[in-house]
């Protein structure tokens, strides 16, 4: 991708030249339109000694009941490295802006935060629409953001470091493990739009493999609150698995709705790749016992990493908060940018180095050790599967022996994902 | 009079709303160039038959002939088009526009769309308004908004309104409803300028507006036709009497 | 036949949510002829006072339904007197009034309980089914539609049995004659503002067990409760109750037959064509003028 | 209506768009506010459209962002089709659709190949909406709140349709990643004071045919029909066609809105024909004044910009939805013809 931007970017500066010098009833415009190609060059982003990174979750609107725990996680971290003294000496300034939860204005403020505020990096956006939106700003002005949520995959883009998880990831050890412990018969349903699909989509790959059966594939609106249909085709169907990719509040729903109906898990579980501790916290723990979720990162996942970031979490945001498999990536995404500018140290700090920088680093995640692989720009990460408990935590049952590669078009063989764009054979 | 041509007949009209007979077999016959008053206690039925007429209301049952052809519940710009004019119990105009631009939009023979869509005052039109308002007493008015007129001038402005369509009938729904007998006065003046050139159906409950302005009266009661003559007869029908004013004499009713 | 009948039930289910939720709608835009956008915020609101109660003083559901009423009854009062009484002279600037205020208690809920999703339980002697008709059904949907019920006849009750309601619909039928009679309009308009947002509470509180809790859930439901009340007509209260069942049955129905998306998309198309065919919805009667 | 008012008005109107040539002189041709101003004035026109329909002849039309929307897919998808983008699958079928397993470009996407078809079909779909919603709602004598849900309920299904549909539009991502408009030799990209200058001129003419429009007889019967419908229908008038041909008007326009904001924002959303945005432009017409064409634009302008800074303000982060909610409640209350009514009370004259 970044190769075909770059050669219309060019390209364009080309055209420009011609254009003014042909289009003269614009000509004025376009000559001092000129300078906006240059200014994204020169090192104007580490002024006076503070870093400035753009954070851009929503904290109104629909999307603010997760969005605004990442919004959290990542200004704890940037908290964390300033009161540590920041990076080669500057301090990281976080310049905040409310998207409210709908994509253009994503679009909008991502500009804010790119072009106006020069910010040399920014953290942001749940879905992979306000992704989709923010996209263009940030190929265009070639800046680079990172994106902390688990998604569909089938992006190559140069210009997003992408720390949650892809298909792969979730479903490679998952899949075969609910076959085995449940059986063949499955349901899918989701929310509608693309992520579920392409998450179906390779997990009826797997599932052809391992010889099952799809009884039924649905998909509810988005904020979906009234699941007796859907409840009633899993009374008929009787599958031994009900594989969910239903999000944000809906999800609430169809867990509470699935339990007041008399459903019961240890016959047919709900395995989500969605419902986190944020999601187990507002349904309650009667609604979850028993379901299922794969994720790389849990909050009882033991390790030292791990106890530090709750521990400083609940103490910095409340003992009643939780942290969850998307503030988790959203949280060390930001010590990713920190070991990127270390690696950069004296020299030239632009969205191009730290991407170059920030290939292939390595750290210790709350989840584990982590790596960032040069090719996609992915993450390796350690999937985990949890079942859900009656206290609202997760008991892990299985964990991955070594990290996983992130391979974001696991379900397209014939296209890979390479350091120069995505390839097809 | 019989030999006068028939402009409007209803023939037997029912009105039913959910079983309450607003309006009950009710029949009427106005004459070319007659002004014809229509009287009667409340809820008689008055209203709903000039209702009727224009096709605000539609009828459950029986016919309206105007010109000899049938308009029976057509709707209601059909019916205009074909030469009859309303003016309603409460004055309605249009609020937010001058009296000159109230009087722009009725004076107009082509009322399609595209007709309109690029169409702007000139000086014609200009000197058309002038007349009829200064026919309607409303020449120094033009400029005011139409919200901020005297009550009777608004009731003026849409008897002009009414009016500049020249139709063939027109329908007044108690124009001095609410006036000073000054206004009334001037009112009844204008009436007798207008009877000139246009027949009129006026409901009225003022008696002495009423002598002063019609040739016939017809008196409705619960929905059916009750009596029907000139002004000493309606006055001295027993059944009207009793109907309707009890002991008293018609003129203080 | 058993899929029919579970779909049946689940209709049922959808209906007396529905009911619940334009019940106080109705009786606002009956009324007063008030737009209120904020309804679906009210409902929310009964939705997060309930969880007050619960978390913090360890009320039940059933237990607080009086005082949820009341403190969201007051907080209707209290927007009736403040701001929407100035607007019954222009009563479509009500939506735009309404809304803001909608914007406002949103926001306020973010601010002071936070936007994430709260969590509130099914009373524990209702978190399990039972069998009807052959059917497993969760006790919980059957008790809101049985509350949902006597709400409406509550309701009904005191709109044409009570003094108050003789004079509320007095003020309906005429404002100008009423008040001629000594009735105090405006005394009638706050209190049936009053009277709905608690409706509209209640509805939120018993609604969001089954459902999640969040500062921005009542938008999904304004539509719905709207398209109930128009359909139904919007002066019967039959009709809402009349139009609550249609609507949740072809939901139910059409959701089993494609899906939830379609069946939403579906219903509205239904609506609208009802609409085109009688204007006033289903439940209104010809009337002079 | 008299010679001095038309003259007054059409100065005005004439100042305001001449002032909106020289911003990006102003501006400095900073790409930022560049684009940011090239999507108020997108947003302005959207304004201008309600507030015909409903402004001057009275219908509340809740669900005017599906016009809106509309318009911005049919620019989208021609955008879409001319896109080199890595995803896409054989002959350029757009990235989403191999993504949803679609194997060969349906036929209604065909005919997007061609710009100039995308741009007719921009105003030309939304004004077909505008006629069958007229036939069928404004013509069978529904008025008032009726005409405001229908409205609301046609949004929401085309809403739905296209989230459910998105094999073939996109669904909840919308149609991104499109190239950037080209016509002959001019190039205009979101952050190009040439963009800018394009939705300028466009808006300009707009304007001004609607002012014209309204200062027509057509566009007094319009406003007797918001004052007097009934009236209006004594006077022999088919309220039914004006109410239509009102509606297809505002449609047209919300239509090349649409149009334009898919250039400067890069991508078309489902969220340009949500409820949220519909809502919004009622809000806008209310506060700047919904009787006044320039009143509404700025109206939408003023909101719009006031809601940028104030979300990203440091201070009203958190706060800026409180004050927009005391802001719209009080304009309703103390503002009732908005702005433009309050500027006409106190300074002209």
């Amino acid at each position: 991708m970044s190769n075909k931007k770059k050669t219309k970017l060019s390209v364009k500066r080309r055209s420009f030249l011609t254009n003014t010098v042909k289009a003269g009833v614009f000509s004025a415009a376009a000559v001092s339109g000129f300078p906006y190609v240059w200014f994204k060059q020169g090192n104007a982003y580490a002024a006076k000694n503070e870093i400035k990174v753009g954070v851009l979750f929503s904290l109104t609107g629909g999307l603010a009941i997760i969005e605004e725990s990442l919004h959290k996680a990542t200004i704890m971290a940037i908290e964390e490295i300033n009161a540590a003294g920041g990076i080669n000496g500057m301090k990281l300034r976080a310049v905040e802006a409310d998207p409210a939860s709908d994509p253009a204005t994503f679009a909008a403020k991502a500009r804010t935060l790119v072009i106006k505020d020069k910010c040399v990096t920014v953290f942001g956006s749940y879905t992979s629409a306000s992704r989709k939106a923010v996209l263009p700003v940030f190929e265009k002005q070639n800046n680079l953001y990172f994106y902390p949520t688990l998604y569909e995959g089938r992006e190559c883009s140069k210009n997003v470091i992408y720390t949650g998880a892809v298909p792969n990831q979730q479903q490679d050890d998952f899949i075969p493990y609910l076959v085995k412990t449940y059986g063949k018969r499955w349901s899918l349903i989701g929310s509608n739009y693309i992520y579920p699909k392409e998450e179906n989509n390779y997990c009826k790959i797997l599932l052809k493999k391992l010889g099952c059966e799809v009884l039924m594939e649905e998909y509810v609106p988005l904020g979906h609150s009234e699941f007796s249909s859907v409840v009633n085709k899993f009374k008929n169907d009787k599958p031994n698995v009900i594989f969910s990719t239903v999000v944000g509040d809906s999800v609430v729903a169809l867990h509470k709705q699935y339990r007041a109906a008399g459903l019961n898990p240890e016959k047919m579980p709900m395995a989500s790749l969605t419902t986190s501790e944020n999601e187990v916290a507002a349904m309650g723990g009667d609604a979850a016992a028993g379901h299922l979720t794969s994720a790389p990162y849990f909050m009882v996942h033991q390790s030292a990493e791990n106890e530090k970031f709750v521990s400083s979490y609940k103490k910095r945001w409340g003992s009643d908060k939780v942290t969850h498999f998307v503030s988790e990536p959203a949280y060390f995404g930001v010590y990713l940018f920190k070991q990127a500018l270390e690696k950069i140290g004296k020299g030239d700090i632009t969205p191009n180095t730290i991407r170059e920088a920030v290939k292939g680093q390595e750290m210790i995640a709350p989840q584990g050790k982590i790596k960032i692989d040069p090719a996609t720009l992915h993450t390796y990460l350690w999937p985990k599967i949890g079942i859900c408990k009656s206290n609202g935590q997760f008991d892990i049952i299985q964990k991955t022996d070594q990290w996983r590669k992130p391979i974001p078009y696991a379900a397209y063989p014939n296209q890979t994902c390479t350091e120069k764009g995505l390839v097809t054979s | 009079m019989e030999n006068k041509k028939k402009l409007l007949s209803l023939e037997s009209i029912i009105v039913d709303f959910d079983g309450f007979k607003a309006v009950n077999d009710f029949d009427l016959n106005i004459f070319d160039g007659e002004l014809r008053c229509l009287i009667g206690p409340n809820g008689a039925g008055k209203t709903t038959v000039l209702d009727i007429i224009c096709g605000k209301t539609k009828s459950s049952s029986g016919k309206v002939i105007f010109n000899n052809e049938s308009i029976t519940n057509l709707e209601e710009h059909l019916i205009s088009r074909k030469g009859i004019g309303r003016k309603f119990q409460i004055p309605s105009v249009f609020k937010e526009l001058t009296v000159q631009e109230n009087l722009y939009v009725a004076l107009n023979s082509d009322l399609g769309f595209f007709k309109n869509v690029f169409k702007f005052f000139n000086k014609s039109d200009r000197e058309k308004i002038e007349e009829i308002a200064s026919f309607v007493g409303l020449k120094d008015e033009l400029k005011k908004t139409a919200q901020f007129l005297s009550h009777g001038q608004t009731q003026w402005l849409e008897i002009a309104l009414v009016v500049l369509k020249q139709p063939k009938l027109i329908l007044m729904d108690e124009p001095t409803a609410g006036m000073t007998s000054y206004e009334t006065n001037q009112t009844a003046e204008l009436f007798n300028k207008i009877k000139k050139t246009q027949t009129l159906i006026v409901v009225e409950h003022d008696m002495g507006f009423v002598k002063e302005i019609s040739d016939i009266i017809s008196v409705m009661h619960q929905g059916k036709l009750l009596s029907e003559g000139n002004a000493s007869f309606i006055e001295n029908d027993p059944k009207v009497k009793e109907a309707y004013l009890g002991k008293k004499g018609i003129t203080n009713a | 036949m058993d899929f029919f009948i579970s779909q049946f039930i689940s209709g049922l289910s959808m209906t007396s949510i529905l009911l619940m939720i334009s019940l106080g709608l109705a009786i606002i835009y009956g009324t007063t002829g008030v737009i209120n956008m904020a309804h679906g915020e009210f409902v929310m609101i009964g939705a997060y006072t309930s969880w007050f109660l619960q978390t913090t003083f360890g009320m039940g559901l059933l237990v607080s339904i009086i005082p949820i009423f009341l403190i969201t009854a007051l907080m209707g009062f209290l927007i009736e007197r403040i701001v929407i009484r100035h607007l019954y002279n222009r009563l479509l600037d009500t939506i735009l009034a309404t809304w803001g205020i909608g914007v406002l208690l949103q926001q306020f809920i973010r601010l002071t309980v936070g936007s994430e999703l709260k969590y509130l339980k099914i009373p524990s002697f209702m978190a399990e089914s039972m069998t009807l008709f052959g059917q497993e059904v969760s006790i919980y949907r059957v008790f809101i539609f049985v509350f949902a019920i006597l709400t409406f006849f509550v309701a009904w009750f005191i709109i044409f049995k009570t003094s108050f309601g003789i004079r509320l619909r007095a003020v309906t039928q005429n404002k100008d004659i009423a008040s001629c009679f000594g009735i105090n309009s405006g005394v009638v308009y706050s209190s049936t503002f009053a009277f709905g947002t608690g409706i509209a509470a209640v509805a939120g509180a018993f609604i969001a067990p089954l459902k999640s809790i969040s500062p921005d859930m009542g938008t999904n439901y304004i539509i719905d409760a709207f398209m109930v009340v128009v359909l139904g007509g919007v002066e019967s209260l039959i009709g809402t109750a009349a139009s609550s069942l249609i609507i949740g049955e072809t939901s139910s129905f059409l959701a089993s037959f494609s899906n939830d998306t379609l069946a939403k998309a579906l219903v509205l198309l239904m609506i609208i064509i009802i609409l085109r065919i009688k204007p006033q919805g289903l439940f209104t009667k010809r009337t002079r003028s | 209506m008299n010679k001095k008012n038309y003259q007054k008005d059409f100065f005005i109107y004439g100042v305001a768009c001449f002032a909106l040539f020289f911003v990006p002189l102003i501006l400095g041709n900073d790409p930022f506010y560049i684009n940011k101003s090239s999507t108020y004035i997108c947003l302005g026109l959207l304004a201008v459209s309600l507030s015909l329909s409903w402004g001057y002849t009275g219908i509340l039309n809740l669900g005017n962002a599906v016009f809106f929307g509309l318009g911005s897919y049919c620019m989208a998808m021609s955008l879409k089709l001319k896109t080199d983008a890595v995803h896409t699958g054989s002959g350029g079928l757009p990235d989403f659709m191999v993504w949803n397993n679609v194997k060969t470009l349906p036929w209604f996407w065909e005919p997007f190949h061609s710009l100039t078809f995308g741009v007719f079909a921009g105003i030309f779909v939304p004004v077909l909406l505008a006629l069958a919603l007229g036939f069928s709602i404004l013509r069978g004598r529904i008025a008032g709140v009726y005409v405001a849900i229908i409205t609301l309920a046609v949004l929401l299904v085309v809403y739905l349709l296209i989230m459910d549909q998105q094999r073939y539009t996109g669904g909840f991502n919308g149609i991104t990643d499109l190239v950037t408009l080209k016509v002959g030799i001019l190039e205009f990209d979101a952050y190009h004071p040439a963009t800018y200058y394009l939705i300028t001129i466009v808006m300009t003419i707009v304007l001004f045919i609607t002012l014209l429009i309204t200062k027509s007889r057509a566009g007094l019967i319009f406003q007797a029909i918001r004052d007097d419908e009934n009236r209006v229908r004594f006077l022999g008038y088919d309220v039914g066609n004006y109410k239509t041909a009102a509606m297809c008007l505002s449609a047209a326009i919300a239509g090349i809105a649409g149009m334009l904001y898919t250039i400067v924002m890069e991508f078309a959303s489902p969220t340009f024909l949500a409820v949220p945005l519909s809502l919004s432009i009622v809000i806008w017409c209310a506060v700047g004044g919904r009787q006044s064409l320039l009143g509404s634009f700025l109206g939408a302008i003023v909101i719009t910009a006031g809601q940028g800074f104030l979300s990203e303000s440091e201070t009203f982060l958190h706060t800026w939805t409180l004050v927009m909610g005391f802001v719209f409640v009080l304009s309703v209350l103390f503002l009732p013809k908005g702005l433009a009514g309050f500027f006409e009370k106190y300074f002209k004259k």
